[in-house]
């Protein structure tokens, strides 16, 4: 018998620290993956954030840096430009990338650095133990949204991807979720696409994925898997946004 | 008189809520009172803990190094704060998940097979409650009462039923106990 | 009012906020102070005539507090080092504009992201000026959460009095304390009309401006010039300061905050042990309790400041101190917090 | 043939593999893990395709596949 | 005879010290009568930016306040929420708002604060001397662009309104120029309806006005005004991106 | 080389840091500084292997220099006052991180927008850490165009050797001046090997991080200790200064940068009236000249520091007195640049 | 019948009121105002129709209109 | 020696390239030099001014109070800067934009038609250079040659004929003072 399906060389062997249930595992997997197939993992090096996955740099298994909250796009951009030939990744939560980090965000796809970013949109900042993000959803409880997100006093959930693709720099943009396998399949697909677009020095590459964080929506994984499909794939409609043809 | 109490198990046994019940029955009873809670993120799936401290006097340093009683609710805890229990302390320890005996012979050891007895009060979130009766009987640090009005002032509004059943788990631990 | 409350110091920053007439917070979450800016929302987002925005930053954060406060209203903001560190700007800004807020850091380990246990280094930041320019904040050091409850109140009081931003300068440990407090009566006390610079239309009047500049030197430098002259009077007037067991002390202890509560403890235990120990604890840390520093230093050869740092409250001791003792430093960071025995043996060191 | 190597002290717990498993052969265990989780085991093996989606859910690369 | 064209109540007396032919005046002329047409001067409070215009205090009859760079959207925000009846407008830059402030403006038209944006986009950094602006056309020669901006490096010049438009709390976003009476007059039709959306109660809008920097672009007046409509006009097309039904 | 060429300030740092082998430049502009950023577009947009980026903001061009510099490049931003309040948080990042870079804050009159003209008051911020937690910025004080060249280049030096930020601390009239300038040719020196610790891919070895934190404070503490060793050795080796006339003067002036020329006039014209007047002039501002300022001040009694600011490295002088010499001090701000006379004026006060 | 006043010391001479005169009745002056800039000035005034494009123009509302 | 020259006028009128000039010139003949000019957005469509220090020793401030030479292009700059000129000192000024008479009677005078000799010379934009040729011719804080070559090295790389003209306008600016 052989190993069909096993933990990519691109992670370590240190069993991952989130919440059980949590999608950042799955995300890390994926990104992992991708890193493996491509063979890029040696001149790889990923951007954490300031959110659950600061712990990122313990589990992948490539060089790591920690940006400042939210600045993780700018710190890549710093590194991209002093060493092109590298394979350069952030991994942002929705309170990092969308909050903080807007400006960072918008400026460096529309730079149209060559960098790809995995984006956690999981509606909530879990780190800090579930305030509201911008993508909450309305009426979503939350920390600072106690009584459910009013869009009168504090908008309506901001759709990166789509934003993002209003730019002319950006190569590739797409959402996907994580909830069941068919979901994860085409997550994976799309992180290939996004590196893929990266390594053919295409431009700025995005991939927003709807992510759970049980803990903070006070549900279990499996309800939270149920909330995100019921919930948030509906507001956050899935597929590519934009995609150089010799990408898609 | 200073109490310096340790509480630690899981995130989700309601280790803070025990300690601060045994605070806010302290404060009750006119003494000055501090609750302190680890916090962050590294509490995620991992060990949370707390501290309280009754004192007759004002509080000094809210920070116990050596706990004079020492709730454990599960192994990790019991491994991590066992060492610093002062002489002559008193440990209280879940027996439903811990099975390792004590290695100190200069404490007092109670054993609480506390989440059976919760399962069988029907709710198994009350091991918490089974445990903080035993030790207020015990260690008479507040008293029974005291802990009642404690428990009814902090879940005030929510199920009467949640509030009985706590009680009788707290009852039910503290029958555990010897005075 | 009067009842005693179990409360946890961040949460009770915000009760004391609310009851102090804050109804306007801006914030953005940060551990160890989160719990505040939820408190906020829970509060606020119920009250008429007030607002809890989540702001997309601390930098917007603290730009919404530039503008509720130049309506007249009183407004906070809140975070810790990481956040504070980027309100920098628009701190200077507040001060420069004389524009009064309440600014709450509960301090954590760093530099960097650091830890996100207590710490005690962004004394330098929150008293010398983190920001650009010539400027303080009024900066208020509470030691316990009934403390966090009364200099909250007092923060807004002296910010309006002085139209200046005060800062509540606080640990992680204080804020996730919980300990009993009472919300008293307060006097009222007598504070300066807001009408004369506050911007809500020009109706029946001239209209009015707020600019935190002036390109001509000269004009720029009477801006200066003015807010000097009030952070005298802020020196002269608002020191506040404990001192406990100055008298006959073998060796005092200059120490503020939580750090401070602890050293109390040393103190009974140091009794204990025949070792007499006093204590100078500044709950103002800008204006600095120099004079009371200064006379006890000539008295007393010894003293031992202790801080979560490596020693910035140290050099304003050494400052008010002038040559006259000998000042010895005790530092734990990055989230450590020292221990009574640490403290205790430390001190004897210099009893020796 | 196929098998699932379960990973008992990454595991968590979180169930999530067990709808995942179209064969309905991942279910939880009754004891705990060091980390004080209860693991899922998989019971009839010799249902198991190998298909993965177990493995392919699990947030802790808890599951290895064989084939 | 009858005046029938001087200046508004809602200006001061003070001469602009903008540069000769600098769009600036117009567009403070343009605002003072929409403020005097509603009659709301007395209760409005206008935010300057970091920027040529930071001296817009001494300009406008009004109350007026000075916000930190880029931070305008966020010092109205404050002043609008503890003021709700007061009509707060900000006046902006290119380099305050679309970069520095990148995220002060995503947020708060996100959050649709009742507020009215002046955005002046004249493609350069004026007050700093020339450099680049995130609205920089391609090719164009600032100070930090001395070869043209290039897009491969400095990435495409952005569209604020477009961007904007895509969230939903916007209530009316408009872009107009104001190099020849027509389009002037069509720009202050469009102030009108941001200013009118406002007091409505409508939610944020914002009047992206092309204008020119003949100082900084090194052409006289007419010569800038020419340029402006053979090259900012067909990259930032005129017309409205959004409108509340009942404003439009 | 060698030959000289009359050069704005601005415009000699860019030219100095490509010389030093800067080859990565993130801004934003800002006066009295935009000609450096200018510059650099000039000359770096034109070399290969090397970026010029105008940043969306300072927050992230000292986000990128965080980036590039964990590449093992040599990377720099500048700014002034406001810009640089707002990468605080970053400054404390990078010193957290202990990664090599220059900054350049070419200061003006402050808080606030300030005004554009020429200031000091930026001192505190950028020697006792504007930014949250312990630590320590190398920070160097030129008062000449070519000083400025000297400086810069040896920032990036002193970067490398102790992997810490450095700063130059200038101001709008040193930046804005023209003076003449040669570019000699530097001796090389010995630079620690930096394949240690940057991030360019883990081929051929483990994999690395630069993490700037750690939730677990005893480790915090850990990463605390080892930067502060640091700035020990930086301290006991590093201390630059400037002393003229010491013996037998009247008084000693303390200052640095644009100031301390002026005074250098100042020295001079009193000379004509037969004051001798010493100058003590700081070109590190950290590590500060303790030592020579305690020395001096045990046998010249009669110290004035003179600032445009309203007294910032009077605390360092103060603090290095300890209380041996009556300090004084002299200060004028927000863009106001004292005049010699003035400050002979002020000398004679002290001398009757 | 139509007039404009033109603040002298107001305008800065930037020609925009020029070709934005349907009637081409604005021109430059040869002196200096007190600002060093050469204001401009209206020729053959009985022509003027009060349009006031001219004024709309001026960005520093220069330029006042009667009619 | 210690030459403080102020140089100011309208943004435009070239009263930075002015400076830069005699700077330039100095350096090059081995003096130390220091240039500073007024700078920010308040120079917008206001005047303009600069500082040129030379000297046979190290300067050190930069900052001139009381120059010795005042080079005022139009009106406001005479007004500002007349009575700061230190005694004995000179003023060049430019006769086509300024009108009235200088007040001061112990310093000298010259009165230089330099918009209209450089109109005459087919280019308006060099009454700087007219000014200029008078200064140095006059005052000698540097030779006629050396900001020859101090403009050629400025301007090389831009047309010649720009280059002669200015030369051409320095002369004729020379001319009309005295030895
Ligand atoms: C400047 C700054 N502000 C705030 C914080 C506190 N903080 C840490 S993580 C976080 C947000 C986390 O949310 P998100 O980015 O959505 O990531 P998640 O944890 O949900 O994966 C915040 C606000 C910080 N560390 N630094
Ligand atoms: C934090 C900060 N960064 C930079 C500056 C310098 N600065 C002043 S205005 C300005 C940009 C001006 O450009 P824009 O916003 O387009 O306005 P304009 O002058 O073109 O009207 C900059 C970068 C500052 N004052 N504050
Ligand atoms: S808090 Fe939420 S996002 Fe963070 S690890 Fe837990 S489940 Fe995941
Ligand atoms: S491999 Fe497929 S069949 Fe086998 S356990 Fe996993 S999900 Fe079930
Ligand atoms: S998905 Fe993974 S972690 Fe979750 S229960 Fe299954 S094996 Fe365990
Ligand atoms: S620099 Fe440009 S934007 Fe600024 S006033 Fe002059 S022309 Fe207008
Ligand atoms: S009002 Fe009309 S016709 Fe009269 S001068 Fe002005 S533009 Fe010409
Ligand atoms: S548009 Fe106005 S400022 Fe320009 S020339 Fe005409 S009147 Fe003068
Ligand atoms: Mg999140
Ligand atoms: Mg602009």
């Amino acid at each position: 018998m052989k190993k069909v399906f096993g933990s990519p060389k691109s992670l370590t062997k240190v069993p991952f620290t989130y919440c059980p249930g949590c999608h950042h595992g799955i995300a890390h997997r994926l990104i992992a993956e991708v890193l493996d197939e491509f063979g890029v993992r040696e001149k790889t090096v990923g951007v954490c954030p300031v959110g659950c996955s600061v712990f990122a740099y313990v589990f992948f298994d490539c060089d790591m840096i920690c940006a400042a909250h939210g600045r993780a796009p700018a710190v890549a951009t710093g590194m991209k430009r002093a060493k092109p030939d590298s394979i350069i990744f952030t991994y942002q939560g929705d309170g990092d990338l969308a909050s903080i980090g807007t400006a960072e965000i918008v400026h460096t796809a529309n730079r149209g650095e060559n960098i790809t970013v995995i984006f956690i949109n999981n509606a909530i900042y879990g780190m800090t133990g579930g305030q509201m993000a911008p993508t909450t959803l309305i009426g979503q409880v939350t920390q600072t949204s106690p009584y459910g997100r009013d869009p009168k006093t504090m908008g309506y959930p901001i759709k990166v991807a789509e934003m993002l693709s209003t730019l002319k720099g950006v190569a590739y943009i797409s959402r996907v979720a994580l909830s069941k396998p068919a979901y994860i399949l085409k997550a994976k697909k799309a992180i290939r696409k996004a590196f893929q677009s990266q390594i053919e020095g295409k431009g700025f590459s995005l991939v927003e994925i709807l992510s759970t964080c049980p803990t903070n929506w006070g549900l279990s994984p499996i309800e939270a898997n149920k909330w995100l499909e019921e919930n948030m794939i509906p507001y956050y409609p899935l597929g590519e946004f934009k995609t150089p043809e010799e990408v898609s | 008189m200073l109490e310096r109490i340790i509480i630690s198990g899981f995130g989700g046994q309601g280790i803070m809520l025990m300690g601060r019940l045994l605070a806010y029955a302290g404060m009750l009873e006119g003494k000055n009172v501090a609750w302190m809670p680890s916090y962050g993120p590294e509490m995620r799936g991992g060990t949370a803990n707390c501290t309280v401290l009754i004192s007759s006097k004002e509080i000094g340093s809210p920070i116990v190094s050596h706990p004079k009683i020492l709730i454990a609710m599960n192994q990790p805890s019991l491994d991590k704060f066992e060492p610093n229990v002062s002489e002559n302390g008193l440990i209280i320890l879940n027996d439903s998940l811990i099975e390792r005996e004590v290695n100190r012979d200069d404490v007092s050891v109670i054993r609480i097979p506390a989440d059976d007895i919760a399962d069988k009060l029907g709710n198994s979130r009350a091991a918490n409650m089974v445990v903080l009766g035993a030790c207020v009987k015990k260690s008479k640090v507040v008293k029974m009462e005291t802990i009642f009005k404690a428990l009814e002032k902090t879940l005030a509004g929510r199920n009467q039923d949640l509030i009985n059943l706590n009680k009788e788990a707290l009852k039910q631990g503290a029958e555990l106990v010897e005075d | 009012m009067g009842e005693k409350m179990l409360m946890k110091g961040n949460e009770a920053i915000g009760e004391a906020a609310i009851r102090a007439g804050c109804r306007f917070y801006f914030g953005y979450p940060i551990t160890p102070q989160s719990e505040l800016t939820a408190y906020m929302a829970k509060k606020l987002l119920k009250m008429k005539d007030a607002a809890f925005v989540q702001a997309e930053s601390e930098i917007a954060a603290i730009s919404m507090v530039y503008g509720a406060a130049a309506t007249g209203a009183r407004a906070m903001t809140s975070s810790s080092g990481p956040g504070i560190s980027l309100k920098q700007e628009g701190i200077s800004y507040l001060a420069c504009a004389e524009l009064p807020c309440v600014i709450v850091n509960i301090q954590r380990g760093g530099p960097g992201l650091g830890s996100i246990q207590p710490g005690q280094a962004d004394y330098f930041q929150a008293t010398k000026g983190g920001g650009h320019g010539d400027y303080h904040l009024i900066v208020l050091a509470p030691s316990s959460v009934q403390e966090l409850v009364d200099l909250t109140m007092d923060a807004f009081d002296l910010a309006d009095k002085y139209t200046n931003p005060a800062m509540i300068l606080g640990d992680g440990l204080i804020g996730q304390m919980m300990e009993a407090v009472e919300f008293k009566e307060r006097k009222k006390i007598d504070l300066p009309d807001k009408e004369g610079w506050i911007l809500t239309g020009c109706k029946g009047r001239e209209k009015k401006y707020i600019v935190p500049f002036n390109l001509d030197p000269y004009e720029m430098e009477k801006i200066n010039l003015k807010i000097q002259e009030k952070y005298k009077k802020i020196i002269e007037k608002e020191i506040r300061y404990e001192a406990i067991n100055l008298d006959n002390a073998d060796l005092i202890v200059v120490a503020y905050g939580t750090v401070a509560r602890i050293v109390k403890t040393v103190i009974d235990n140091a009794k204990k042990e025949g070792i007499n120990i006093g204590l100078i604890r500044p709950i103002t840390l800008f204006p600095f309790p120099e004079k009371i520093i200064a006379e006890t230093s000539e008295k007393i050869n010894k003293v031992l400041v202790v801080e979560m740092s490596y020693g910035q409250m140290l050099e304003d001791v050494k400052l008010a101190a002038n040559g006259k003792a000998e000042i010895n430093f005790y530092g734990r960071a990055g989230g450590v917090v020292p221990t009574q025995f640490e403290i205790l043996t430390e001190i004897k060191k210099y009893l020796t | 043939m196929a098998k699932i190597v379960i990973d008992e002290e990454r595991c968590k717990g979180c169930e999530l593999c067990i709808p995942a498993c179209p064969k309905n052969i991942i279910v939880m265990s009754e004891y705990f893990n060091k980390k004080g989780y209860h693991p899922v085991k998989q019971i009839k093996p010799e249902e198991c395709t190998g298909c993965a989606f177990c493995a392919i859910t699990c947030p802790d690369v808890a599951i290895e596949v064989f084939k």
